[in-house]
This record gives C-alpha cells, structure tokens and sequence, in this order.
C-alpha cells in the first residue's frame, strides 16, 4: 500500500507542519507523543506556528524541540514559567507556552510555576501529570498516588511520611492572576477532542492577553507503572481520573 | 603481570547485555579476581543501545574503561560498527548473527565466534536467553572462567532462583560453549 | 555613539550600576530584594517602567535568574543583582546561561559571609565569580569597580561584553561600593542594540528555519566539542584583560588588590610614599579574565603583597600568574572588619624590608 | 473505501490504536521493525471508514489515514 | 569499634556510598533524584526506613539540604546527595552549613556540565567543590574515591570528620564512579554516636541553657572574629591530607589526577612502565585539604603532568603547591568525553621526553 | 511607684518565663513583640519550654531567639520549613516550632512550606504577615496589597504586572497534609485572646501528631507602612482584613 | 485599687496601649527616655481595674499590672 | 598634595547626620572638588546609632573609610565613646552638648567646639535643625567650604525646596556658625 495519497483519496490524518516528524525518543504507548501532536496541531490550527517560542523543561519531554518545530529554549528544571516569563516580557506580542512533568512542576519548580501563575503572566503552561519522575527512573513525584510504589517509594506512597499527591489544577485555579486552569486526558477519543478544546482555549487566554493559562494533561508512563501500554492507557481512566477529575476549575476567558 | 582480561559486551537495551557482564563480575569476583563492571547506556528510555565493560585481572584494576578490548560480544549491528574496529589484533570476537549480517565481519579477525544466538535460544524454548548463549560462548572461546564458575552465580546475578529458568539458562549457555569449537574454526 | 546633555551627580554606587545599565539599553530587570544592593530593584522599579523596560520583583533569586535565561534567549538585554547568599542561589542558573551561551549582567554586591554572616563588606565572594560557584568549566567576565564612576562605566561595558561574547557577565562589588556616593558623570549616550542578536536570538520562526536554544548535549562526544568551543571562546576573552596602575614606574614592592580594598590601598600607598618608600599598586579591574601577563611583567622588579578583604582567594590567581617568576605576600582583612589603609601599613612594610635584605643579600 | 498506512519504522507496537478503532480493523502483526518493535496492521476482513481514531490516539504518529474523497465515495456506494 | 560479620558484595559506586551512608550510622538522608546518582536515594528510601531512619524525598535540592542543616542542628548524622546542577542548587545551604558550623555528609556524583550538560562523567565540579561555590571564606573537607570500596570507606570517613570538624564533607564522584559495579568489603561495625554532639546540639534547653545555632554575626567585628576560627579550623584540617602514591620510588615523570581519572592513569602508566619509562602516580584523596606537602617534595624529583576530565581545575592547587619548585603540564579531556588511558599516554611522553631534554641539557 | 508587687497585691500580668526579656530591636508599635509574647506565654502554658526547638528566619524577626529563650537555629531564608522538617524527623519528640515573614515564606520559601505542610510535618509555623519585607526596607511582597506603595512598587501594586496578593492561609488550608490553618491578629484585645487560641490550638495538633499546623498573624509595620503606630495598627483592621479575613481555614484537630 | 509599672526604658511610645484601656488610663507623658521616645503614664484621674489590657498589646513588654489581692481588694470595698 | 579634609559625622538614627554628610558631599562636588561619602548604620531598624564618613580632596580619593579622622560631628553620647579617641593630634570635634554630657569630652581635644545643638535648634524653632546647627559650625571651624556654598546646594541634599524650611536651616546653620568663634574659646 502508497504511503502517498491516491486519485480519489485525500489525508484524513497528517501530521501538523509545526511539528518535524521526527520518531520520538518516547517507550511505546508513552502519552508524552500524543501531547506534543495536539499541541503542534492548535498552534497550526491557530496560526501560532511563527510566534510561537516554546520553553522546554528537564524530564522525559526534554527533546521537545525535536519534534515541535518552532523557536525554542531549554529551561532549567523546574524553571520553565520564569523562562517564560522573561521571553514575554521581553517579547510581549509572541504566543509563548511552556511544557513541563509533574516532578518539573509540582516539585522542584513549584514555586516558580505558582508565582508565574499568581502575577497572571500570558504565557500557557502545559502541564504533563504521569503521577512519577519519567526521566530519571520513575522516583515518587508530588502527583504520585497514595499507595503507589515507585523507586523511591518501594512500599507505596504513604500518607504519613509522604504526604498525599497535590492538585495542581485546583490549587493554580484559586489564584487570581489565571485566566483559565482545566485538566484533561488523552487516554480516549473523546478526551483528546476535550483536550483540543482546552488546548485552543487557553492559547486564547494568551492571545487575548487575559492571563495566565494551565492544562494538565494526564498521561500514561508504561514503563515506570510497570504495565503494558494498553493497561498503562486503562489505568489512566480507571484510577488516575479518581484523584484527579477532568474538568474545568477556572475560565475567565472571554 | 598475571592474568588480565577484558571484554565489552554491546547490543540493544533489552537484550540482557548487562546481565551478562554481572554474571561474569560475579563470577571474576567468587574466583577471588579483581574485577570491574561499567555499564554505559543512552538516555533514551528504551531502544537505545547498552553496553558494559568487564574488566578481570590478578591485579589491581586501573582503568574500568577499556578503549582497545581484548574481546567482544556483540548482539546488534550498530555495536559490531561502534565496537570491532576496537577490538585489539588477536581478540576474540563473539556475534549474534541472529541479528547482525555475517557480511560485516571484518574477515582478518581471528577469534571471531559468530554464533545465531537468537535462534540457538528460540530452539532452547526462550529467545530471550540469547544472551547466555553467547556468554557461554565467550566463556569456552577466553577460557579465562569456566562454564561451572558461571553457573555457580547465576542465581545472584539474575537474584532469582527459580531451578526450571536456571537450568534453561545453563542449557542455553551449554549450547553457546558447545558452539564454539565448531564454528570457531569454520568460523571465517 | 553619540553623547547628549552628560550630567553630573552624586549618587550612591547602586544607584551607578542601576544608572549604567538604563544607559546600556538594558530592557528588562529581575530582582529580590537583599540588603546591601536594595537601592538597584528599588530606583529600576520606578525608572525602567517609565523608559518602556520591565521590571519585576521575583519571587526569589532563582525566579530572577531564569528569567533574565528567558530574555536573554530574545536577545536582548538584561540584568539581574543580588548579594551573597543570593548569588549562591543563581549559580544553577549562570551555568545554564553559561552553557547555553547567553549573554546578561549579574551584579553582586557582597556581605560578610558565609551564611547569614552580616551586611558587612566582603570580597569573599571572588573565587565563586571568577571559577564559576556553578557546576561545570564555564567561565563569566567579571568586573570589579573601585569608583562609582567605575560602577557606572563598567556596567555599560558589561552589556557590551556579555553580547560580545554571548556569555553572563558579573559586576563584582561590594558593600562600600554599593552604599558610597561620589560624583558619576553620565553619559547619555543612544546606542542602538536592536540588531546586535539578530543572528541567533529568538523570535518565532518566522522566514527563517527555527532556532533552539540550549545547554543539553548527548550526542556521542557533542558536549566535548561544545566545551572546546566554549574554552576557546574564555581563551578569546584573555584580549579583555584590564587593570590600574598606581605608582608602579619606581616601586619596588607592589600591593595588588581589587574593588573597594584597591582604592583603600591606595591610600596606603600614599601614606608609605610621603615616607619615602616606594611602593605601588596593581588593581585588577578584570577579575575574569586575570591580567595576568602585565603582573608578570611587574613581578620582576617588584616584590609583591597581595590585600583582601577575605581570607585569601585573589592571591591565588597573583600566585599562579607570577609562578615562575616570584611569589606574593598576603594579607587578609576577615569579612565582618571594615579594611582601613592603617591596617595595611605594617603587612607592606614587611614586605619592603624583606624585600630590602634581599637586594642587600644580592649586593652583598 | 478508506484506508490507513502504517510507518512501521515509526511503529512501537504499544496497540493504542486498536482500542479506539471502531471497525476493529487494527492488530497486531507478527513483524518486527528494525528497533524490535511488532507492529500493527490493518486485519484483512475489516473496513476502515477513515474516521482517522487510530491516528488520533498513536503516540508515534505512525498513522497517515486516507479517505476517498466525497465524490469518489459517493459514486462507489 | 567492633566488626561484624564482613561481607563481600559486587556493588554500585553508589551503593556502596549507601551502604556506607548506613554503616556510619547515617540516621537521616534527605535528596531530589538527578541521574547519575539515583541509585543512592533508590536504595536508601528502602533501607534507611528498616533500619530505623528517615528518609524524604526532599521538594528540591534546596529542601534537601536545608532539612540536613535541621537534622545536623540536632547532632544527627545526616546525608545529601545530587549531581552537578543539583548541588549548584545547594551552593547557599552549604556556606550556611559551613557558617553555622554544622556536620553534613553531601555527595556529588558529578555529570556533563555546564547547564543541562549531559550525563556523562566530568571532574568540572573540582573548583566547586573545594573553593566554596558558595558565598564566602568558608572550606569544605573534599574527598574523591576511585573505587567503589573507597567510596564505601571514605563515606564513613566522611562521617567522622564531618563531626569531628563540625563541618560539611563532600564526597566528589563521577558518573564512573557512581555507575561502576566492585567487590567492596563491607565492615558492618557498630560505632555509637549517640554522644558525640552532646556538647552542643539541639535537643531542647532542658536542665541546661539553652543552645542557639547561627551563622548571623552582626555585632561590631563578631563576624571577622568568627572567621578567624573558621580560617583556624580549616588549616587545622591540613592535617587530613591524604593521597595515593604509585609507582613512585624510581619515577621521574609524575601523573597527578584525581577519581576515576586518577585510576584510569594508572592503566596508562602500566602501559608506559612496560615499555620501560618510569612514570608515578599521585592521586589526591583529599581535595580540600590539597596533599600539597608531600607532591612538593615529589616534585623535586619528577615532572610533573596534571591529567584531569575537565578545562584544569585542580591543576590550579597543583602548581600552588609546587610553585617555588617547578611547575606541572596539563591535559584536560573535556567533560562529555569519556577519558581513556590510552589517550594519557602522548601528553605523559611529553612530558617525559622535555624532561630528558632538561636532564640532558643539565648534563652537558 | 514599684516596679515589685507589694504587699496585697500580685502580678496580673508579667513576662512568660520562656522569654528572656531583652529590649526588642522592633520599631515603635510594631507587633512582630506581641506576636513573640504570645507564643512565649503559649509556650509556657503548654510546658513546652524544655522540648520546644524554635526554627528562625530571615526577616525582621532574625533576632527572634534573643528573645524567646528555648533552643533554637537558625534557618536561611525561606527555608524554615525544610529546616524545621529536619530537625522533627531528628527528634520527632520534641515540639518544633518556625516563625516566618511574608517575604520569608510567601516569596522565596513558598515552596518549602507548602510541601511541607502537604507533607504533613509535625511543625508548627507562625506566619507575620505584615504586607511588606520589613527586614529589608519595605519593599513588595507576595501579600502586598493591590495599590499599596511600597519601594519596588513605588505607583502601588498593579494587578497586571504583579499579581493579586497570596491567601496563604487558605492555600495551605486546602493541603491534605494541613491539621490545623488559620489567621488571626492582634490589633485588639479580642483579636489578641483569638490569636491565643489558636496558638494553643496549633500546639496540639501537634502534640498530638495530626500533621502540620500554620497561623498567620496580620501584623503592623508602622515604619514601612509610612504610618504612626496608632494608624498602622487600626490600618490592620480596617484595610488589611479586608483582603485577608481573619478565621479558621482547616481545622482536624480533636 | 490595681495598678500599674511602666518600664520606661523599654518603652517605645507606640500608645497602643492607650487604645485598650478601657478606663483611658493611659497618656503620654512629656519624658523621653534614653532612647529618645516619649514614654507613657497612668494618668492621674483614672482608675486602673488590673484587667492587663494594655500589658497585653504593649509590644515591647513594658507594662507590669498588679492587681489586688482578691481578699485585700474586698477589705477595701 | 593640594586640600585633603574628612569628617566622621555621628549619632542616633534620626538626628540627620547622614543628611549632613550628604550635604558636605554636595557642596564640595559643587565646588569642583574629589569626594566621598560613606555611609554606615546598624541592621536595627530604628533607634540604632548611624555614622558617615566624608572625605574632600583636590587629589583622587583613595578611601572613603577613615580610620583617624581630621574632624568629628558627635551627636550623641556613643558616637563619642567610639570616635573621640581616634581623633587626629590637632583634629576638629563638634559635639552637640544638648545630649553628650560636658564631661566626656577629653580635655586634651584642642578644637573641640561643644554646642548645645538641640537647645539652639529648638530656639530657632524646630529641635530636628540641630543637624543643621552643627554643620554650620564644622564648616566654621575647618574652613574647607564657606556656608554660601552649603546653602546653595542644601535644597539639593534635602529634595526640597520650601523656601520657609531652608531659610530656617539657614538661620540654624548661621547659629552654628556664631557658636564656634566664641565657644570655641572658652569650650575648654
Ligand atoms: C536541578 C536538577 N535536579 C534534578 C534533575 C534531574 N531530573 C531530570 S528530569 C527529572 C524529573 C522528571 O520528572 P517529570 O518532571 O515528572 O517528567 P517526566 O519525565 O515524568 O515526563 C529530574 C529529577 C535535573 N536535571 N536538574
Ligand atoms: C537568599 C536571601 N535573599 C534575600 C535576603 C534578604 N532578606 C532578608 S529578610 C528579607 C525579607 C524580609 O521580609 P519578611 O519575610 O516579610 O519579614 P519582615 O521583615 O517583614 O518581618 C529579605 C529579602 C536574604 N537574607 N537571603
Ligand atoms: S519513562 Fe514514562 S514518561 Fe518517560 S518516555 Fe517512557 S513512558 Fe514516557
Ligand atoms: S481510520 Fe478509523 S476505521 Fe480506519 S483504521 Fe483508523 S480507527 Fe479504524
Ligand atoms: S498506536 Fe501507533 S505506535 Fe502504537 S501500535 Fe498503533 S500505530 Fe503502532
Ligand atoms: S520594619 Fe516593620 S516589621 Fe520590621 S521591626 Fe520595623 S515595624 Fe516591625
Ligand atoms: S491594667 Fe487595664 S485598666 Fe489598668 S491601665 Fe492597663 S488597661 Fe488600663
Ligand atoms: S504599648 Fe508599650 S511601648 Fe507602646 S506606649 Fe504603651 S507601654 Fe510604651
Ligand atoms: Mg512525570
Ligand atoms: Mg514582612
């Protein structure tokens, strides 16, 4: 069969021109690639292709550069929403975004990523919840669950010692500076088209320079859960969602 | 100077190169040898390339690190190019033609040992252990350790004992050993 | 460059650092307030607002640095200041900006240290600006003003030199620097920096393929041959070399000291000179690179005593660049005692008597 | 008919895709890629109406889907 | 002390920096994971808990070592560990631990720098390390293992004269280190250190005064006065020197490296002394105290030729040393290379070869 | 007149024994002095005084152990709640206390005390919020006001540019690891008896180990608030509650 | 009749304590102290009920309140 | 060496005597001279002793510390204690005489001219001028600069220009200045 279309056939499904078509460097059934496409493809979508300055951070996602094929600088870790910052401020007129993990962000960056938050800066964050340290070899992270074993946390998280995973989403939507803060999914057909929705959403908050905007994304790490892909994507569903709800926690955007 | 000793064993991430380098560190080590396990591996998750070090010696180990190795094992195609053009004059040389083309092996080297370890692993039950059959391979080509030493670890090294996965993987290292003295002389 | 309505006035060394960078073109500021070096966030909060700039107060040293990593990305010109404990903060992030080869200014004016110490001056502070407190063989620029007019000039010269060089760059002073006020004249001079990055900044991909910005390098060797290259460019920046010099054309024995303690020093001098000794002084106004070559030269007729405020760091790099040549003296005031040009007095005439025998020995 | 093209060499044989097919045209084949990967395939019996799902979940972007045009479609049926 | 039961076990350089954390009666160990030392809080959170201790996966670096300065507040034998822009993060903690005269164990296992570098192993953190990259005048005891049984054994050691100088100790590692896998003897003694604060920690002013831990020194010269004692501890560690000498009764020619550099040289001088040419080694254990009298001493017999994985760092503490006497070559291979024995061998035979030349040229 | 009791008479009020009665270093009608006595008498009240260990901070109250006479370290600033952490996890018997500024644990040490409360750290912190950085000469902080002056916010504190003052009572309140949150003053008598309370309140749940405890004080700062001691302490009442309600945010302790 | 001892020394003239006083006891007086602030007095008029009020809002724990005795206190009445 | 002059000017934290510094420092730079003004004060937020440091010369000024000063202004009693006996042989002291008790002052000090500073100010109407009562008498006593010239560039160190406020500086200045020539005299 063509990999090309033939007479009377057009492409239903290509990759956006924003992205490069690189092979990701990600495990299978990793949800960090099917990420990175919507958000390459809203950009596309929204004409954002040529503004668009992207702040990578330090975890599995690290070479997104290598597959969004927009400007772009590395942040240290956890420093993604001060990179951010000064790129807008610097560039106030470019659609600036970020893309950080949940040890990224909820961890050692969590006070930048608050205070980027809290002053409302028009800068998007996209905020990658797979509940463990990817990159480094699945150690616990703040949004890993109660009971959950990781290589730091052989015996399940615990309450006690560690404390319970944080909610990122609610805890960005009670400060005043955000615009819109929504948490979605990529585990079905129906949450991927929620999550474009959100996606589009936020990039509108900044283009209409509203605020600050956050989407966390869950998302799937087969391989430091320990499971196929295909119960890696179920568990998603099944038991990540109950921690932590799809939804909408704040939307001022017009 | 007294014995010494070294071999890099590369291939995919997945195929157990690194288990094969402890088990012989394991082994060097019960023997009352120095010895030396480096593994180096990409950053990629999974897919990237592995390789290990072992160095063994009567002495004292200085670097663990080997530029020019004395032998090779090696399970896929992009170590083979990485790795025999490494490999000091007389070296011994075993590879996975399961995977890599006999075409590319350089037709000077002389202790090389190819051996389709994959499918020798797959008529044994389990192609995973591909491994251990070029471990055992390695070990009757060098002769520095013996098959009985290996085994001996074993169960540390894969810090499992279940007898029936033992004695598959000694089977499969058996296999490996026997296949030397055949195809080390048909070999090239 | 082009010189427009120069004005005098009498403004605190903060205050010149704060006024230099205004005159650099310095476009956005990052701050957290810290004590003694406050009098910069606290005049650019109201001045680079008005002139179109950005201010902001971070949320803590760490905020400041990555966002100037941010601005600095763009291609244009940042600044941010601290003191001490602060700067320690930022060292992850002068590394990356290191790394990734981006240019901005990062003042410290220092404090009696370590920990909490005091808001006492200190030039305890050198070996991290001059051998990188951050992980890794990077190097900055690192300028140490005496005057406040120094303060001033070499804060304009640091933008300059971090564009140059696409490299962070430190104003290196200290708490007498920062607090003291004396007569700067300004400059107003417009220089127009809007294209110095165009090359390499970022600014969206826009009819141009995209750029990447970045200090990650795992390809086989990659991260070798950036490092090669960044050698090569510290290498290059060995051209920056600068000093003064203070009575050296007769002097036998020679005081090498930096920052606030060079001008004290001077004083000294003076002192010792109306006794008929002849002593001079060498002051680094280049900490990174070290002028070392011209102290080399000076060595040879000179014995040498090296003054700090600290408990010996510069010396060492005196040491390294005479080494086969002579040697230095060293004297130390400890952070958390205000170095006064009498204290000095009687380490240097022991350096000019040692000095004597020996010439007398030679005669002999 | 529409139809989809698989990159193998994309390929991670994760089987996400065939969880969101609703033709259940997608399995997995016994090929493997040159990273060790199995991939999937289209199966023979079923009919894949271009709804593009599978492409839409691949986290490799192995999916190219091709609908017949409308037209086209229309003077088949 | 009294040993028990010694094991012999094929472990990690980080593991045994674990197991020897455990054997020193480490009770808390507090880090942020960062490859390539996440082997040591991986094993640590299983093991620290058995045995009755504490361990947090720390928010930060920052949170990490600020929790060890808590726990050393309280005469508890606590660790950190991280990797290169980690311990950047921890640089304010540390002068504050050295400040405040604190014990702490911190480990870096170093990475490809600067910035996000690479994973790959680097000696680019020497000046770090022992120069302070941290504010202020304060030292920290360095030591740098190239065995995994010495990084069991110097973790331990590192213990002691944490508490014995009230002092932060770093143990230095690189990825080689951290990744290499070694029969290492494990001496499981039980050495009670429950006492060993006492006489100051922590523990609630009950039946005595109460006790108070700082390093803020505001009253006029306290701070200068409180560096004294500090400059006075730290040439009292002067006498912890220590290093590795190999091959040195004949040689003329001397390698000088540290860490895994430091073994793969003698891999290098192995093949040299084959071929006939007398090369020693001089390998620094310490690298705060600098081994500097005894490779004086050396120096006055030999060559010398600094071999580190970095631009030349250390080769700075060597030419201090030796600057009266002669001097040292450097080759550097630059971090994201990995070094390997036979690329000593030219710069060695260099140096040898000038060396010959001088010798001969002192004959004639 | 005497400053001893005389016959008849007895002490109605004196200084708790927990304290050392140094003359404070605090501006005139500044309350950071009220605060440290309640704590003291707290202290005294619950004998805790030979097993309380202060953590201190960096701000204006740096000298808080010349005054509040139990063992005590001192912390970098920020990072008392790291500290604090440390030394519980070291002597988990003995009562650890922290006392921190808005500066100290909004700004640069956000992230240590929030982890460190959804750790549910046995700890006790007292937080003075007092809308400026004292210490350091007035400058913003995370709890300025909107439209206060202050000297790096020299036309007021702009929504746009800075952001929206931080609820840290309530942020903190709505961590799992939270026992106890909640914000008092002591502007008044009654307000002064409340804040007790709650001290009393906060120093159970942590003898009791229910995790970790926080109360925020709304505090004067005359001489960064440009204002006499008398304006500045009726400003806490009618301008500062405003923003930030007084009232108990999370309370799980029996 | 309860009284109380005013610290000059340590106080600070702030005069939240006169704010409190439910009987208004309080003033400033027209002394400085070596610190150059102009210290508080109990006022001659008033009647101070030892209820601690302004011992309790005085930041700088200058004000020591003593109350009589309950038995003396009733003896008086 | 050409004109050389510096002054410790020292008191409570709310007497003014870094204006006074400022001051000094505004009218030598006014005057084309070299100067230096250095401030120092205590981390206590208020009533902390503060102290600066002026230095006025022809020549460059090497440092703006002094450790034995030519002159002093002393506002208070602590700021004696600790910069009465660093005074040069020769030196000129100012000392404000409303609060430093007479008795302290050292006999052997040959300039000292003592001023009931806070008692002139306060008849001329204002007790804060008691900054301004003591300038005027060190620039008497010293001779470096002449009062017009501080008053000229006095609404530059104060940031104001209300005509009524200068004139009473002025005329505390003048105060100062009047004081000098008789009490200098009989001062001790
Ligand atoms: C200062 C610093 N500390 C630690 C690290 C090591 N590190 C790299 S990525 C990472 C965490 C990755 O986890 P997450 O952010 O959740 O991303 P994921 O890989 O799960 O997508 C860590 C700890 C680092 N690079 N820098
Ligand atoms: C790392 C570091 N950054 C900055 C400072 C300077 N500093 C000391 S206290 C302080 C803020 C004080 O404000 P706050 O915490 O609100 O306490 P307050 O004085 O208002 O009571 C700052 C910024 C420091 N000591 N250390
Ligand atoms: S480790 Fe997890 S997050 Fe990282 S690439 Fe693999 S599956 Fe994705
Ligand atoms: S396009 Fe739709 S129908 Fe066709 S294979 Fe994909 S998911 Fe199935
Ligand atoms: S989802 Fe993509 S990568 Fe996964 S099996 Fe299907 S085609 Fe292959
Ligand atoms: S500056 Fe403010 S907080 Fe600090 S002591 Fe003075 S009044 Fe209190
Ligand atoms: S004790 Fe009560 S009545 Fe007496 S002065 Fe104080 S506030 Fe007034
Ligand atoms: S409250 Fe205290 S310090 Fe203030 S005026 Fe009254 S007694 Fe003096
Ligand atoms: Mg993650
Ligand atoms: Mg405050």
């Amino acid at each position: 069969m063509s990999s090309q279309p033939q007479a009377e056939e057009r492409v239903a499904f290509a990759l956006p021109l924003t992205m490069s078509g690189a092979s990701t460097h990600f495990c299978p059934g990793c949800h960090h690639g099917i990420i990175h496409r919507l958000m390459g493809e809203c950009l596309e979508q929204n004409g954002l292709g040529e503004s668009a300055i992207c702040v990578g951070s330090v975890g599995c996602s690290v070479f997104i550069y290598n597959y969004i094929d927009v400007d772009a600088v590395e942040a240290p870790h956890g420093r993604a929403p001060a990179v951010a910052t000064g790129v807008k401020r610097a560039l106030p007129d470019r659609f600036v975004f970020g893309y950080q993990g949940d040890g990224d962000l909820a961890a050692i960056g969590f006070s930048e990523i608050m205070h980027c938050a809290n002053r409302g800066e028009d800068v998007t964050i996209i905020f990658v919840n797979n509940t463990v340290f990817g990159m480094t070899g699945g150690q616990m992270a703040p949004t890993t669950l109660l009971g959950q074993n990781t290589t730091t946390s052989p015996k399940g998280r615990d309450m006690d010692k560690d404390g319970a995973p944080l909610n990122m989403s609610e805890l960005i939507a009670s400060l005043d500076g955000t615009a819109y803060s929504s948490r979605v999914a990529v585990n079905t057909i129906k949450n991927i088209k929620q999550a474009k929705k959100a996606l589009k959403k936020a990039y509108r908050a900044q283009n209409q320079k509203q605020g600050f905007s956050f989407i966390e994304f869950l998302s799937a790490c087969p391989t430091n859960w320990k499971m196929t892909p295909l119960q890696a994507n179920e568990h998603v569903g099944t038991t990540l969602m109950q921690r932590f709800p799809l939804g909408v926690f704040r939307d001022t955007v017009e | 100077m007294g014995l010494y000793t070294d071999v890099i064993i590369a291939g995919f991430g997945g195929q157990g190169v690194l288990l094969v380098g402890n088990v012989l560190a394991y082994a060097a080590m019960k023997k009352g040898l120095q010895v030396t396990y480096m593994p180096v591996y990409g950053v990629e998750m999974r897919g990237g390339t592995a390789n290990c070090t072992v160095v063994i010696s009567e002495q004292e180990i200085g670097s663990p690190l080997v530029m020019y190795p004395q032998s090779l094992i090696i399970m896929n195609q992009p170590s083979l190019e990485k790795f025999q053009p490494r490999l000091r004059e007389g070296g011994i040389q075993i590879v996975n033609t399961s995977i890599v083309p006999h075409s590319m092996l350089k037709s000077q080297t002389n202790g090389c040992v190819p051996l389709p370890a994959n499918n020798m692993a797959n008529e044994l039950g389990n192609p995973k252990m591909a491994n251990m059959v070029v471990l055992g391979a390695w070990v009757k080509a060098t002769g520095v350790l013996d098959l009985e030493e290996i085994k001996e670890v074993l169960p540390l090294a894969l810090g499992k004992s279940d007898k029936r996965i033992i004695e598959a993987n000694h089977r499969a290292m058996q296999a490996g050993a026997d296949g030397v003295g055949d195809l080390a002389h048909s070999g090239k | 460059m082009n010189a427009q309505s120069d004005t005098v006035s009498l403004i605190k060394g903060n205050e010149a650092i704060a006024k230099g960078a205004l005159a650099a073109g310095c476009q956005c500021y990052f701050a957290y307030p810290i004590t003694p070096q406050s009098d910069i966030p606290e005049y650019l909060s109201g001045e680079l607002p008005r002139q179109g700039g950005e201010f902001i107060q971070a949320e803590s040293e760490i905020g400041a640095i990555n966002m100037l990593l941010g601005v600095a990305a763009c291609g244009k010109r940042a600044m941010t200041s601290s003191s001490s404990p602060g700067i320690s903060l930022k060292q992850e992030g002068i590394s990356y900006l290191a790394g990734s080869e981006l240019p901005g200014v990062i003042v410290n004016i220092t404090r009696g240290s370590p920990g909490l110490g005091s808001i006492d001056p200190s030039q305890g502070d050198y070996y991290q600006a001059t051998r990188g407190g951050g992980h890794g063989d990077y190097r900055m620029l690192v300028l140490a003003p005496s005057t406040c007019q120094e303060a001033y000039d070499l804060t304009i010269r640091a933008f300059d030199l971090a564009f140059a060089y696409r490299n962070p760059v430190m104003i290196l002073g200290d708490a007498i620097l920062g607090q003291m006020k004396e007569p700067v004249l300004e400059r107003r001079e417009t220089v127009d920096t809007s294209q110095e990055a165009s090359e390499w900044a970022l600014s969206g991909a826009k009819d141009r393929p995209r750029r990447l910005i970045k200090s990650l390098y795992l390809a086989d060797g990659a991260l070798a041959e950036h490092n090669e290259r960044l050698q090569a460019k510290y290498q290059e920046m060995h051209k920056e070399q600068d000093w003064e010099e203070f009575a050296t054309q007769d002097s036998q024995v020679l005081v090498v000291a930096f920052g606030s303690v060079g001008r004290i020093a001077k004083s000294a001098i003076r002192m010792l000179r109306g006794q008929g000794y002849r002593i001079g002084l060498f002051r680094p106004v280049t900490l990174y690179p070290f002028p070392s070559e011209r102290l080399r030269e000076l060595a040879k007729n000179n014995s040498l005593i090296t003054i700090e405020n600290n408990a010996g760091q510069m010396v060492d790099d005196v040491r390294l660049a005479v080494r086969n040549v002579s040697d230095s003296a060293f004297h130390g005031v400890m952070p958390g005692k205000l170095p006064s040009a009498e204290d000095f007095l009687t380490p240097i005439l022991h350096v000019w008597e040692q000095n004597s025998q020996i010439a007398q020995a030679a005669e002999r | 008919m529409s139809r989809i093209f698989v990159h193998e060499e994309r390929c991670k044989g994760c089987l996400l895709c065939t969880t969101v097919c609703p033709e259940e045209a997608l399995e997995q084949s016994e090929r493997f890629n040159p990273n060790g990967f199995k991939v999937v395939q289209q199966n023979q019996q079923s009919e894949c109406t271009g709804c593009a799902f599978c492409a839409e979940i691949c986290p490799d972007y192995a999916i190219t889907v091709f609908r017949k045009k409308k037209s086209a479609q229309e003077t088949a049926t």
